[in-house]
């Protein structure tokens, strides 16, 4: 297993830490690496920094999450990757469209040329609040900043046409919601996916979606890619196995 | 060329089948195999109830070494129902484990109810207690296994045996009332990670397949081929068309490919079927049967 | 830092000894692989009589295999009297194998009155019929053997068993009376060229060692140790530092090095010893005895 | 294991053949490969032609032999290597002393600018005639051609100071004759050994001399290397490992 140093823990929000650490590999945004706590577990987790020091933002939900945001300067981040695929870096103007902590994995796609519409459960969710602030349309479920709805509220109200292409990154309902949106215009699109995920090299089957592996064919895909895949949105299997349909 | 086999009485296009475990959870996927020209998919081991497995890590990989501990997990032999069902009328065979000889025979028969061409008797799952190697080091048990799965199904019975024994002919004896034996499943090892000072698999104890244990494979496929009259399907470490024959050569009637998905993807089926063929025309060989066992002394 | 480690009576200025079968049939190349930084060599097994050996090919080499059948070649311990009285005064280990109590107690005082500093009790040769796996696997006779020569000799006893088991503690157990158990021997395997459409080693069967096996070895260090008190030397795969900690970290007291120095020649004692000195310093640790063990759940 | 194809094979004398094969590995002079007859066993020869094609000469004392100097064109040699190290070329006089099949290992280093002293059983014994004969001072035990003795009869008629190098090949005992008459002289020599090989890539210890592997340090060793050896001439190990003193 490699390991990185530490040499940053930084507090976006209550519960959510960006992890710096000192590796030398190359990333593109996008891409993830299979974090490993040891004695607690191990998992995917996007870069939400991909230059150097690189970075993962993650928001502690049990007591992986808790040790890992409790991690300090000096300490050893074990990992394998970088694994996946990446999105396409184009000139031009882009559209980011991210719900929950799918904005970590595009983190790195912000810049001056971006429009950003992030969907939260709540204002005080927000995360690279900084970089975001003069840029992203927010909507939230209880109107406690921005559009109170769905991103789709946000999304009815932009000029497509203004944009080489829109990144999509949030929970799979969410991403089919935009995808159902966006499906019959032309645009171009990629959206990256999320499912469970346990080798992250392509064999345990875990994270197929119609045949295909998230983790290395993935998890980045065009809208095109999206509609060979009639699983997406519909269905998806559990840590067990198990196949669970997507409550529409 | 003939490059199609018959392993009871199935006939399979190729010798080339996907293993039980890796990449066959998911219907969808194992069609995908199929079409990239497995002649024939192992699911992963089903039971009688949904298990979640073991918690992650539970995979370490480092050429040459692939160790995995999922500890069994799967959705339950009456949730594989939906897999199986879009599945149907391909070739399929299900592998499926359990305590003894009820759980087995129950779970072939829903099998078989579901359409599969044959099952697969998991009978040496290194790592997950009560199952697995526990059933499969135990000659009995696995004789009562096998005869009361023979008794309940139509469709042929394979048994996956273990190579973390001391004498495979007493275990490969035991089974003999199958159709075939699949030889063999991964070998108990382990890795610790020296910074962190801790096994890295949270089961601590995994299953070692792929390159390192093709020559221990390949020894257990000629063991038994030599001592005993029962088709033998080969498995461990294939990753051309060189190993595959090699197989063969020592007495596999086909052979199953998991690991080396892993490191050549799943045109790994087509790719050593070409092999396959060049190989045979090279050297003048119209069948497989011409060189099966031929390597036996 | 203190690299030095104690087992039974002998104390040895590093952990890392030359493991049987290797560079150990002659007395001068002992001697240079001494020179090379290894605390003590452990001989080629000895028996009652001069036996050939197999005929070549007695390997076969392709990474990340290796595989022997050498075939207990060795000139029979009177024989062996003049290889043991050029070392004279050197940390010889001397390793014996036989059939039963009697000839491995005879052996084990020849090699006390030649000067061994213990004596290795090959339980566990996979390729030979009549002695190794075949004495090895029978925990009975293990504990008849083990027993008598403790009787016989005042030196320490170690016990080198096999991984051809399905049950490592049993076997471990029935030898429990040793001073120390040597795990793992090699994995008992085969290689069939498929251009020549025949075994390659004349034996037919060998044993596998090397890279391969590493996962493997830990893993059977790593459940002994956890299980039994009794020391434990770990063998298999170790080429690198990283290695011999994994191993230390599994709970082995020393560890043979044998067919890593195939791949990197007698020189990977010295950057073993000086790759473990490196690791200590960076990682402040004082004494091997601090980490041995230390990742046993 | 590699093979190749054979090309042609070429009788010697009564027993002995070269078989030339189609190898494109690069080889040196002293270079040895261990050939695999399935079936009958594997043992180690050294190139006797090391350009392109390659070759080995063999004289058959056994079954092995014997299968192997009937290999027909178009048959398959199983070997592994090239192994060993190789005599060291240079551009000057050289001295070549052999007895027995070892000219077959010097016979790459036969050109125009060397003199051979070769030894051997009787006449009948020759090879290579064509090349040796205009070059070569034959001796024979029983004088049927050339002197009747050994090489050193031979060799203390010779100008030693004419030669830049001078390579020896043949039984460990002869060897030691002519190490003996060298050793205080001031000459550049090299000899290349043959011990009991098995594994031949350094583990076996079966052709191990004075704490030196043959397959993987030698066989060529420099008469400065070979005083170093007091195993030299004297001892060696049988197959079984069984130390066994040359007898002088």
């Amino acid at each position: 297993m490699k390991y990185s140093y530490i040499i940053n823990n930084v507090r976006e929000n209550e519960k959510t830490h960006t992890i710096f650490f000192d590796a030398d590999f190359n990333a593109m945004p996008g891409q993830f690496i299979m974090v490993w706590v040891p004695g607690y577990g191990e998992i995917p987790l996007s870069l939400s920094y991909t230059g150097k020091p690189k970075a993962i933002t993650i928001k502690a939900y049990n007591e992986l999450g808790m040790r890992l945001i409790n991690y300090k300067k000096g300490e050893r981040l074990f990992y394998r990757g970088p694994y996946g695929n990446h999105f396409t870096l184009v000139d031009g103007k882009k559209l980011i469209i991210a719900a929950g902590s799918g904005i970590a994995s595009m983190h790195p796609l912000i810049d001056d040329n971006s429009i950003v519409i992030e969907s939260l459960k709540n204002g005080s969710d927000i995360i690279f609040e900084d970089e975001l602030r003069d840029r992203a349309i927010f909507t939230t479920d209880d109107g406690s900043r921005g559009i109170k709805g769905h991103v789709i509220d946000a999304l009815k109200d932009i000029k497509l046409d203004d944009f080489d292409i829109i990144y999509v990154c949030g929970p799979e309902l969410m991403m089919k919601s935009v995808f159902d949106f966006l499906k019959d215009k032309n645009v171009r699109a990629e959206f990256s996916l999320e499912r469970e995920m346990k080798c992250a090299v392509g064999i345990c089957d875990s994270c197929s979606i119609s045949g295909i592996q998230l983790c290395t064919e993935g998890p980045v895909f065009s809208i095109e890619k999206l509609k060979e895949m009639p699983e997406f949105g519909v269905s998806r299997l559990s840590y067990s196995g198990k196949r669970i349909f997507i409550k529409v | 060329m003939d490059i199609s086999c018959k392993i009871a009485s199935i006939n399979l296009k190729n010798p080339l089948i996907l293993a039980s475990g890796i990449l066959d959870e998911n219907a969808y996927t194992m069609k995908k195999i199929l079409e990239h020209g497995a002649s024939a998919v192992v699911t992963k081991s089903i039971g009688m109830y949904e298990r979640r497995g073991f918690e992650t890590p539970v995979i370490y990989d480092e050429y040459p070494y692939f160790i995995n501990a999922i500890g069994l997990s799967n959705p339950g032999i009456d949730a594989f129902s939906g897999e199986m069902e879009i599945l149907r009328g391909s070739n399929v065979i299900g592998s499926i484990f359990g305590t003894g000889p009820e759980d087995f025979s129950y779970l072939a028969k829903r099998m078989e109810d579901y359409g599969a061409i044959a099952v697969e008797l998991n009978l040496s799952c290194p790592h997950v207690k009560g199952f697995g190697l526990e059933v499969g080091s135990d000659p009995g048990l696995v004789e009562s296994i096998v005869s009361e799965v023979k008794s309940k199904v139509n469709i042929p019975v394979f048994a996956k045996l273990s190579p973390n024994t001391h004498d495979i002919l007493e275990e490969a004896r035991a089974a003999e009332k199958a159709d075939a034996l699949v030889l063999i499943n991964t070998l108990k090892a382990m890795k610790i990670d020296i910074n962190a000072r801790m096994p890295v698999l949270s089961n601590i104890y995994g299953g070692l397949s792929g390159r390192s244990i093709k020559p221990v494979g390949i020894r257990y496929v000629y063991e038994v081929s030599r001592e005993l009259k029962i088709p033998v399907i080969g498995v461990g470490g294939i990753e051309n068309y060189e190993d595959a024959i090699e197989y063969i050569m020592a007495g596999a009637s086909a052979v199953e490919i998991g690991t080396g998905i892993y490191r050549h993807g799943k045109k790994i089926f087509s790719e050593i079927t070409n092999g396959i063929l060049n190989f045979m025309k090279e050297n003048n060989i119209e069948s497989l049967s011409e060189i099966r066992g031929c390597a036996i002394r």
